[in-house]
């Protein structure tokens, strides 16, 4: 169970949160302009990546805000945590194979 | 005003009335008691609006608390807890939250915010004596010690698998409990299970 | 001979008590303070259990959690336990253990002719055999042949507790590292928690009592140390309490043993038998000691044969003699150790039998000086004795320690002890993923890195063996971890205790596989795995054979895998494989640790969330009134609601089909206070709701009421509801009931991450408010006895929303239909639920007003041919599909508007829904039931067209009626299709989806 | 060439003390050039390859394995073996698999322990009955042996189950597959190994690809641990690993990557005989023959490639076994571990070709893709080997997500094991 660092409440166990998978996912403006296979990257295509991911959690059962973290998929270090609509600060960049 | 015989606790089935006592016995580690028709007002709005604030300030007679978690005012009466960012409860031992709601309401006017009557969608449990800490830690992933918890603060969790909003009240310790409603039965036979190890008075609201 | 081989004086027992307790079937005494195992040694009992796979008999191996053989089955059924080690089971007063895996009986097992056979059934010799003529044929008997203990039969009556816990500082293990860590953390007043699966903290002390500590025996220290914890209020300490598991983040389980050690009438009945905790931890100090390494020898598992240091155990913590006449087996100095104390204790010591070709250290001299005879550079060779070792066999070592001299000289021996060095216990710290660096110099793995943060291994699971090391390490890591966590020890520095080092340990002779007089695997056994029964010969198969990965080796033979989970074996294992390859052991390297530390009782897992409160039951404001009127409960997500409410006599059906006439012939009411309930405010609510759902709500006039869809991204429906305009700028949205949590956080996920510049607030209120739906013919007449609104159709029309009073209560009112009767559904805030509804109960008795479930509401809804979310859907329906074109706005954008618009949204084929009425209409379709196009018996696979998502009898129609999804649908009306059932065939028509009052008159009333 | 195992060898060999037994599998160096790579040693892994050198007769083929063979999910999963599926096209590759397994030991000459004990579905309110039923008349008409049992019936099948499921979720009946059962995890893959290697396929373990060269949109080899390896087909079937793989190729998948947990309890004598699943309390359990109860538990819902999982996901599986199964509630665990399963937006697998020329993708079996072991080598190896997916694989296609040909499979499976 982690233990996840809620920008609002402070650290709190994994059971109190929801995931809200890859983050800056942008949604088309125009959904109409894109081809079939644009919109289908946007709707099923996600990062998948074996080292740091950029994600959404949502303190569910807490405050119920959602926030950004970047986290290590290997590791499960919580690198970051920052507001929706924010740029990801630097991060290192493990590579794992 | 409707007749008070005509409301029900979700725990009327209980009968708990009948059976309670006055205070907690002695040798029992926790007290159990059912605390309903408090009222509870969720306001949402704007923190960094200062017309906001000061409405509302104006509005309650009490400040309004910016930091998740915190709580203003006198736990027995009127406090205001603030439980997001954006989002806070009114609570208050009248039992008719009309009056409130209408006052909040003007208070907020044409603003950006919400004043919503959630007494009944809410019902709150008080816990407390020298146990309370180990019988919450059964339910609740929170750290409540004195050092990181007390009195005038509020936290959201779980209360087991019931979603919980907890609130200590003074250093007895007493807890207020608040879960929803329909989870009021629930609630109430799981800490009543979960306390008999150290044994479980339960008094009168 | 009543505890014979007890010591007279000495070892932490209270010999003033004796407790009786049996051993398949035969009683003995012991004393509070033994262990199950402790006491059988005592009275002499060696032979405890049968192995695995060759039925071997075995003895008592070890004095702790590393046991491999002594499993025993606790108790009797209901309270029985399988697998049970003797050496952790305290002893108890009226305990009864049995023999486990043997029959007859555990001296004469007739499974041992397993053991004859055994060159027939090497490692893996399931994989290459058994195939003809079928596997079936073979697997009865091998299943009853494999299993050790049996589970219980009779549901366990016991109850499991579980609790969060949080502290500054765990640490884990209370031996001298364990005891000075937490010392020293506590005295900083940082909350500390320090667990110890032993019922005594001391840790390897409680086995040394001559050493000592701060000038005084050791047992002193542990014993002034004690009570200092329990002085510091921030200190918590558990015994008997396994710290089993190492999560991320610093999350630890612990198992805690509540009543398990009080005989069954003493156990307090508001106690629970276990319980589980999870720590978070700040900081985490592993002090878990290690774990002796036995030496790999031919027939070495003979009861009898046991750890050197479990033999010093015995003797010191428990005063017990394992046995009369003494080997000892080893390859380092610490054998010595068990040779003095068994020499001290009057056991009379054959022979130390050293691998080493010299032995110097202070130990070895010491036993020479004592006359110990003394044979380096010999190995065993080899064991006899059935039930019990009788002899041992020795013989010279060649100097690459590849072969033995000589037919191995006969020592008559009942015991026969071992050591092969050290293995640092880092179980729980490569559970949290840390890394392990191989120790020349000591012969064992080591922690390496950490991968988790704040976390310190001291003492003995650190490879530090010397005492006044340990103590020094633990000391310092400790207030290394308070002072980070911000407690300091107040500017003057705190020295850690101290005690004379013993360089006992020095450098051993690595030699993991000890020769023999024949080649291995011939004329006896080189045990690995005592428990699983491996052996080297297994290994070195499962490598001839290609399996050479140290987890394929695992694998292959099973090395490791059984419920000790290779604590002794494991490093053995490692060292032959590296042999055998040429490769060095950490080049081999270790398999994956896994939590559990020892085995964990699934009932601790569960705590109290069984039985009703595995999950909570949510309960509306009249649920007592349902309960009171014999209703059917019926499970909606978490929610009990009312299915129906038979009378006397009434079967399901019947109750069904008088709650369905009623609500159409006069008057029904149904409890809908489940549904959900989201409060929307804001300047922008109507924008918002515009983009959730597929129709218009920005143009809807207040006070009135409009049903929308909603879908995913995929296009795919996810839930639909009435929302209704409270005013310019509020609106309230009704959503299904197990949907509501979903919809409220779609909601927020939408505002706050992709349309934060949308002002608007949402907040639930689905418990506020009790709702409560009258339908029917008389609804309004019924209504209008309890308000003094105008409900006249100008007024109040369809699709709309009043406020009000009801019963003297405030209530909103809203004019909406699920059933195509008039309806109404009343709010009253919750509290007034029961009342209000008692009322309208009581005023609809002249129109005979009848309650009706669920199961009555889903008949008049697919009567009407409307769509439940989750039964007509499954994630894979779209408006379309449903034929619900007309809610879907072409105007603006949604979500998964665009979806709908791709290549396989807009084939004619996609199942759409329609309705079916059965060609024979008293038979009622099976809900599930595929259709076909044809009836022709033709074999599988038969094509399907679609499939029936509801059907009922409906009584208002005088026939089944049933709504499915059935490809190209729509054009396929009046078509005949085919229910396919493995019984029959039922042939139905298609329909339009509405069966009843189809021009909608009646609810408009 | 290989030995064949019999009970005849086995005794043969017990004469010279088990000396003489061969090699399951050859460890070759790899060669500078193959007319096929299969990265993943997997059971699918290496499955494709026994089917392309048996079937296709492509024997110049090598399985590219970073670790040891089985190790990924094939060696970490409850083996569950079932077919029935809800919608056809699942139907008749999971069907497929089943009749492979029904004659697998024999065929590949390794005893993989495919054991037909049935298996229980359990339904615990009237909708998951109505499911239940949906399924089983669908798998009827698909040719696929699957019957409805009410409470009655299960208590006869399963005497162990506790009908009043502790109160909470009682057991109103069940679908029972009496052909699904369950497998020997390790057994499939490495016989499917020895099988392969006896056709002559290359199995070469220890050995990462890190790399994966493509020019002009055509796959010409790639790069290993040890060394460049030419080849223009490459079936890349890595399971967890497979975003990691096709990024290394350039092209994106809907896969993500999710902690699943499994655990054992301590070995007892038999007292369960056949596999029970709920997926109301997101827990199934059989016995393996060694005598643990095999017991899986839920996904973490967040990508993980940690091999393990969050504490919180077992302890709700084991109350709800503890619920179905009071009888369990002593029994103990003894390990747990976790598996890194590729799940796809629809939970159906991807199997066919991808944006690369040459490369071949095999992936998204999520938590439920033992079963189909033999049948996804089956199809893979016609698609790999002809160059389009055979009719069987073809609905599973990568381009369903753009057209919206999506196989849902999540209602059916809501433990899809
Ligand atoms: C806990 C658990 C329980 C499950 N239970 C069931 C069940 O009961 N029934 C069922 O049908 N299914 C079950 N599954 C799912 C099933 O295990 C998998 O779907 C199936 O085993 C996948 O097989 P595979 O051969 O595709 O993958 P894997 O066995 O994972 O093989 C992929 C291989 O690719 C290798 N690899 C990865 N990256 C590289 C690289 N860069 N270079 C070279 N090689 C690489 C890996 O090392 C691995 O060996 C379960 C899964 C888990 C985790
Ligand atoms: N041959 C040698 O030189 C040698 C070998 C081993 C130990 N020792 C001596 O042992 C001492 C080392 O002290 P130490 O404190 O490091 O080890 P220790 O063995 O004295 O104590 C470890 C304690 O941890 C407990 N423990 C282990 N795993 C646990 C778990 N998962 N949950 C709960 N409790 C657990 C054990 O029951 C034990 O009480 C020194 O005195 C050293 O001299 C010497
Ligand atoms: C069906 C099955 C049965 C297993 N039985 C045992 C067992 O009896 N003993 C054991 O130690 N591990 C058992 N395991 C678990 C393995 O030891 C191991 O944990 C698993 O294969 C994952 O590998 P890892 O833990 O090395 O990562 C079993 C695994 C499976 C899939
Ligand atoms: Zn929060």
């Amino acid at each position: 169970m982690l233990l996840i660092p809620c920008p609002h409440c402070g650290p709190r166990a994994e059971i109190e949160f929801s995931y809200g998978g890859e983050a800056h996912i942008a949604r088309p403006e125009e959904p109409d302009e894109l081809t079939d296979q644009e919109w289908s990257d946007y709707v099923f295509m996600r990062r998948n990546p074996k080292g740091v991911v950029l994600e959404r959690w949502v303190h569910a059962h807490g405050c119920r805000r959602w926030f950004n973290a970047a986290r290590d998929t290997v590791t499960y270090e919580i690198l970051a945590i920052y507001p929706m609509g924010q740029n990801p600060p630097e991060l290192p960049e493990p590579r794992y194979l | 005003m409707v007749e008070d015989f005509l409301r029900q606790s979700p725990l009327s089935h209980l009968a708990l009335a009948a059976s309670g006592r006055s205070q907690r016995a002695e040798e029992d580690g926790v007290a159990l008691a059912e605390r309903p028709y408090r009222t509870v007002i969720t306001l949402r709005g704007q923190a960094e609006d200062a017309v906001f604030v000061e409405a509302i300030q104006r509005a309650l007679g009490l400040g309004l608390p910016r930091k998740v978690g915190q709580v203003s005012g006198d736990p027995r009466g009127r406090e205001i807890l603030c439980l997001g960012p954006d989002e806070w409860w009114v609570t208050d031992a009248a039992d008719d939250a009309e009056p409130l709601v209408t006052s909040l309401t003007e208070a907020v006017g044409d603003l950006f915010a919400q004043v919503v009557d959630t007494s009944d969608n809410w019902f709150a449990l008080e816990l407390s004596g020298p146990r309370a800490r180990d019988v919450l830690a059964k339910a609740c992933p929170l750290d409540l010690h004195p050092r990181t918890f007390g009195p005038a603060r509020c936290a959201q969790s779980l209360l087991a698998k019931a979603p919980m909003t907890l609130q200590q009240l003074d250093d007895t310790p007493a807890f207020r409990l608040h879960v929803r409603r329909s989870f009021a039965d629930y609630a109430w036979r799981w800490l009543s299970d979960a306390g008999r190890e150290y044994g479980v008075s339960i008094l009168q609201s | 001979m009543p505890q014979s081989f007890r010591l007279p004086e000495g070892g932490l027992i209270d010999r003033a008590r004796s407790l009786r307790f049996t051993f398949d079937g035969r009683s003995f005494d012991g004393h509070p303070g033994d262990t199950l195992a402790s006491a059988l040694l005592a009275n002499g009992v060696h032979l405890v259990a049968r192995s695995f796979k060759y039925h071997r008999p075995r003895g008592i191996f070890s004095a702790g959690a590393e046991e491999p053989n002594a499993l025993v089955q606790l108790g009797e059924d209901p309270r029985t336990d399988p697998n049970q080690r003797a050496t952790q089971v305290e002893l108890f007063d009226g305990l009864s253990a049995k023999a486990q895996h043997c029959w007859p009986s555990l001296e004469v097992d007739f499974n041992q002719v397993t053991s004859l056979a055994s060159r027939l059934i090497p490692s893996g010799f399931y994989y290459k055999t058994f195939m003809w003529p079928s596997w079936k044929y073979f697997e009865g008997p091998i299943r009853r042949a494999a299993g050790l203990g049996k589970a219980p039969r009779l549901p366990d009556p016991d109850r499991y507790d579980k609790c969060f816990a949080h502290c500054d500082v765990l640490v884990v293990g209370g031996g001298p590292a364990g005891l000075a860590a937490a010392l020293a953390a506590g005295r900083t007043g940082a909350r500390v928690i320090l667990v110890e699966q032993d019922n005594r903290l001391g840790g390897s002390l409680l086995s040394a009592p001559e050493t000592q500590i701060e000038g005084a025996p050791s047992a002193d220290w542990v014993r002034e140390a004690e009570a200092e914890l329990a002085t510091l209020p921030e200190v918590k300490v558990l015994k008997r309490t396994t710290c089993f598991a190492y999560y991320d983040h610093n999350l630890l389980g612990l198992l805690e043993k509540v009543t398990d050690h009080y005989a069954p009438y003493d156990r307090p009945a508001e106690l629970p038998r276990q319980r589980m905790w999870r720590v978070r931890a700040g900081h985490v100090i592993l002090a878990t000691g290690a774990i002796e390494r036995p030496l790999v020898f031919r027939d070495n598992d003979r009861p009898g044969i046991m750890l050197a240091s479990a033999a010093s155990s015995y003797l010191n913590r428990w005063a017990v003699k394992p046995g009369s006449r003494a080997v000892v087996f080893t390859n380092n100095e610490g054998g010595y150790r068990a040779a003095l104390d068994l020499k001290s204790r009057g056991v009379d010591l054959a022979a130390v039998i050293d691998l080493q070709l010299a032995a110097e250290g202070p130990l070895s001299r010491r036993a020479r000086d004592e006359g110990i005879p003394i044979k380096t550079g010999y190995a065993v060779t080899g064991t006899s004795g059935h039930l019990r070792l009788k002899k041992v066999f020795v013989a010279p070592l060649d100097g690459a320690g590849k072969r033995v001299f000589g037919g191995g000289e006969p020592i008559e021996a009942d015991l026969l002890v071992s050591s092969g060095g050290w293995n640092p216990t880092v179980h729980l710290f490569c559970q949290s993923k840390g890394t392990l660096e191989w120790d020349d110099s000591l012969a064992c793995f080591r922690p390496d890195a950490s991968m988790q943060r704040n976390q310190a291994v001291v003492g003995a699971a650190n490879g530090t063996f010397g005492l006044s090391s340990v103590l020094v390490e633990a000391h310092a890591a400790a207030l290394a971890a308070a002072d980070a966590a911000g407690f300091s020890t107040g500017g003057e520095a705190s020295t850690a205790p101290t005690s004379v080092e013993e360089r006992d340990f020095l450098p051993m002779r690595e030699i993991y596989l000890v020769p023999s007089i024949k080649p291995l695997g011939q004329g006896g056994k080189h045990f690995v795995d005592q428990q699983h029964d491996v052996t080297a010969a297994d290994l070195l198969l499962a490598m001839r054979e290609g399996y050479r990965s140290i987890e394929h080796v695992k694998r292959y033979t099973t090395t490791g895998m059984a419920t000790d989970q290779g604590k002794t074996s494991n490093v053995a294992a490692i060292g032959i494989v590296a042999e055998h390859l040429g490769k060095t052991v950490p080049e081999v390297g270790v398999t994956t640790f896994r939590p559990p530390y020892t085995a964990v009782t699934f009932g601790a897992f569960a705590g109290r969330d069984v039985d009703d409160f595995l999950d909570p039951e949510r309960t509306t404001p009249m649920h007592a009134w349902h309960r009171a009127h014999g209703a059917a409960f019926e499970d909606v997500g978490q929610w009990k609601r009312a299915w129906y409410y038979p009378q006397a006599g009434e079967d399901m059906a019947a109750a069904v089909n008088r709650e369905v006439k009623a609500a159409r012939d006069s008057v029904g009411i149904l409890d809908a206070s489940t549904l959900g309930k989201i409060e929307i405010r804001g300047p922008d609510a109507g924008v918002f709701l515009d983009r959730i759902y597929t129709n218009v709500f920005s143009t809807l006039k207040v006070g009135r009421a409009r049903y929308g869809l909603m879908l995913k991204e995929d296009g795919m429906v996810f839930d639909d509801g009435v929302t209704t305009r409270l005013a310019e700028d509020r609106y309230l949205m009704t959503t299904t009931t197990g949907g509501a949590a979903n919809v409220m956080s779609w909601l927020e996920e939408w505002l706050q991450t992709e349309w934060p510049d949308l002002k608007v607030y949402l907040t639930s209120v689905t418990e506020q408010w009790a709702t409560m739906t009258i339908s029917g013919p008389n609804a309004r007449a019924l209504l209008a006895e309890l308000t003094e609104l105008d409900l006249s159709t100008d007024s109040f029309p369809h699709m709309s929303m009043a406020e009000g009073e009801v019963a003297g209560v405030k209530a909103r009112i809203f004019r909406i239909s699920f059933t195509g009767e008039l309806s109404y559904e009343i709010n009253v805030p919750s509290r007034y639920g029961l009342a209000v509804w008692q009322a309208l109960i009581r005023v609809g008795q002249k129109y005979a007003i009848t309650p009706y479930g669920t199961e009555a509401m889903h008949v008049l809804r697919a009567e009407k041919g409307f769509i439940i979310v989750g039964q007509e859907t499954d994630g894979s329906v779209t408006p379309l599909d449903l034929g619900m074109n007309w809610i879907v706005s072409k105007k603006k954008d949604f979500l998964g508007r665009r979806s709908l618009s791709r290549p396989d949204m807009l084939k004619a084929d996609r199942k759409q829904l329609v309705g079916l009425l059965t060609e024979d209409g008293r038979e009622v379709l099976p809900e599930g039931a595929q259709l076909v196009e044809s009836n022709h018996d033709i074999r599988p696979p038969i094509p399907m067209v679609g499939h029936v998502t509801s059907s009922y009898w409906s009584p208002n129609c005088g026939q089944s009626i049933a709504l499915a999804l059935v490809k190209g649908g729509r054009d396929r009306m009046g078509e005949r299709l085919y229910a396919a059932l493995p019984d029959r065939t039922i042939s139905c028509t298609v329909t339009e989806p509405l069966f009843f009052d189809k021009t909608g008159e009646r609810l408009h009333g | 060439m290989n030995k064949r195992y019999s009970i005849f060898s086995l005794a043969r060999n017990a004469y010279t003390r088990h000396e003489d037994w061969q090699e399951a599998w050859r460890s070759p160096a790899p060669k500078a050039r193959y007319d096929a790579v299969i990265i993943g040693g997997g059971g699918h892994g290496l499955a494709t390859a026994y089917y392309l050198a048996k079937l296709h007769g492509m024997t110049n083929i090598a399985v590219v394995e970073r670790g040891w063979l089985g190790g990924g999910n094939t060696g970490r999963n409850t083996t569950i073996v079932r077919s029935n599926y809800l919608w056809d096209e699942s139907a008749a590759i999971y069907e497929h698999a089943m009749k492979l397994w029904e004659g697998l030991s024999r065929e590949l000459n390794y005893n993989v322990m495919f054991s037909q004990r049935g298996v229980l579905n359990l339904a615990h309110s009237p909708s998951d009955m109505r499911e239940v039923q949906r399924r089983v008349y669908a798998n009827r008409l698909n040719g696929i042996d699957s019957e409805i049992l009410n409470a009655q019936q299960v208590k006869e099948f399963c005497p162990q189950i506790d009908l009043r499921g502790g109160g909470r979720y009682p057991v109103v009946g069940a679908s029972l597959q009496r052909r699904g059962g369950t497998a020997r995890h390790d057994a499939v893959a490495w016989g499917y190994a020895r099988a392969a290697d006896a056709l002559g396929v290359d199995i070469i373990q220890e050995c990462p690809v890190h790399g994966i060269k493509v020019v002009d949109g055509k796959v010409r080899g790639i790069e290993t641990a040890r060394g460049y390896i030419e080849t223009p087909k490459v079936g890349i079937v890595v399971a967890g690993h497979s975003s990691v793989l096709a990024e290394m190729a350039g092209f994106r998948l809907p896969v993500q990557s999710m902690p699943l947990q499994a655990l054992v309890s301590e070995p007892v004598k038999p007292t369960l005989d056949c596999v029970v699943m709920s997926g109301a309390v997101h827990a199934y359990v059989s016995q393996s023959d060694k005598g643990e109860l095999v017991i899986g538990a839920g996904v973490d819902h967040y990508i993980g490639y940690g091999q393990r999982g969050s504490q919180q996901v077992p302890e709700e599986t084991i109350s709800a076994i503890c619920e179905l199964f009071p009888i369990f509630r002593r029994m103990r665990m003894m390990r747990q571990w976790g598996g890194i399963v590729d799940t796809c937006p629809d939970a159906s697998p991807i199997i066919g070709k991808t944006p690369v020329e040459g490369i071949y993708i095999n992936c998204g079996w999520g938590t439920g893709g033992f079963k189909a072991t033999p049948g996804s080598g089956w199809v893979f190896a016609h698609t790999v080997a002809c160059d389009e997916p055979h009719p069987l694989n073809a609905p599973f296609s990568l381009d369903r997500y753009r057209t919206g040909y999506l196989i849902d499979e999540h209602g059916a499976a809501a433990v899809a094991h």
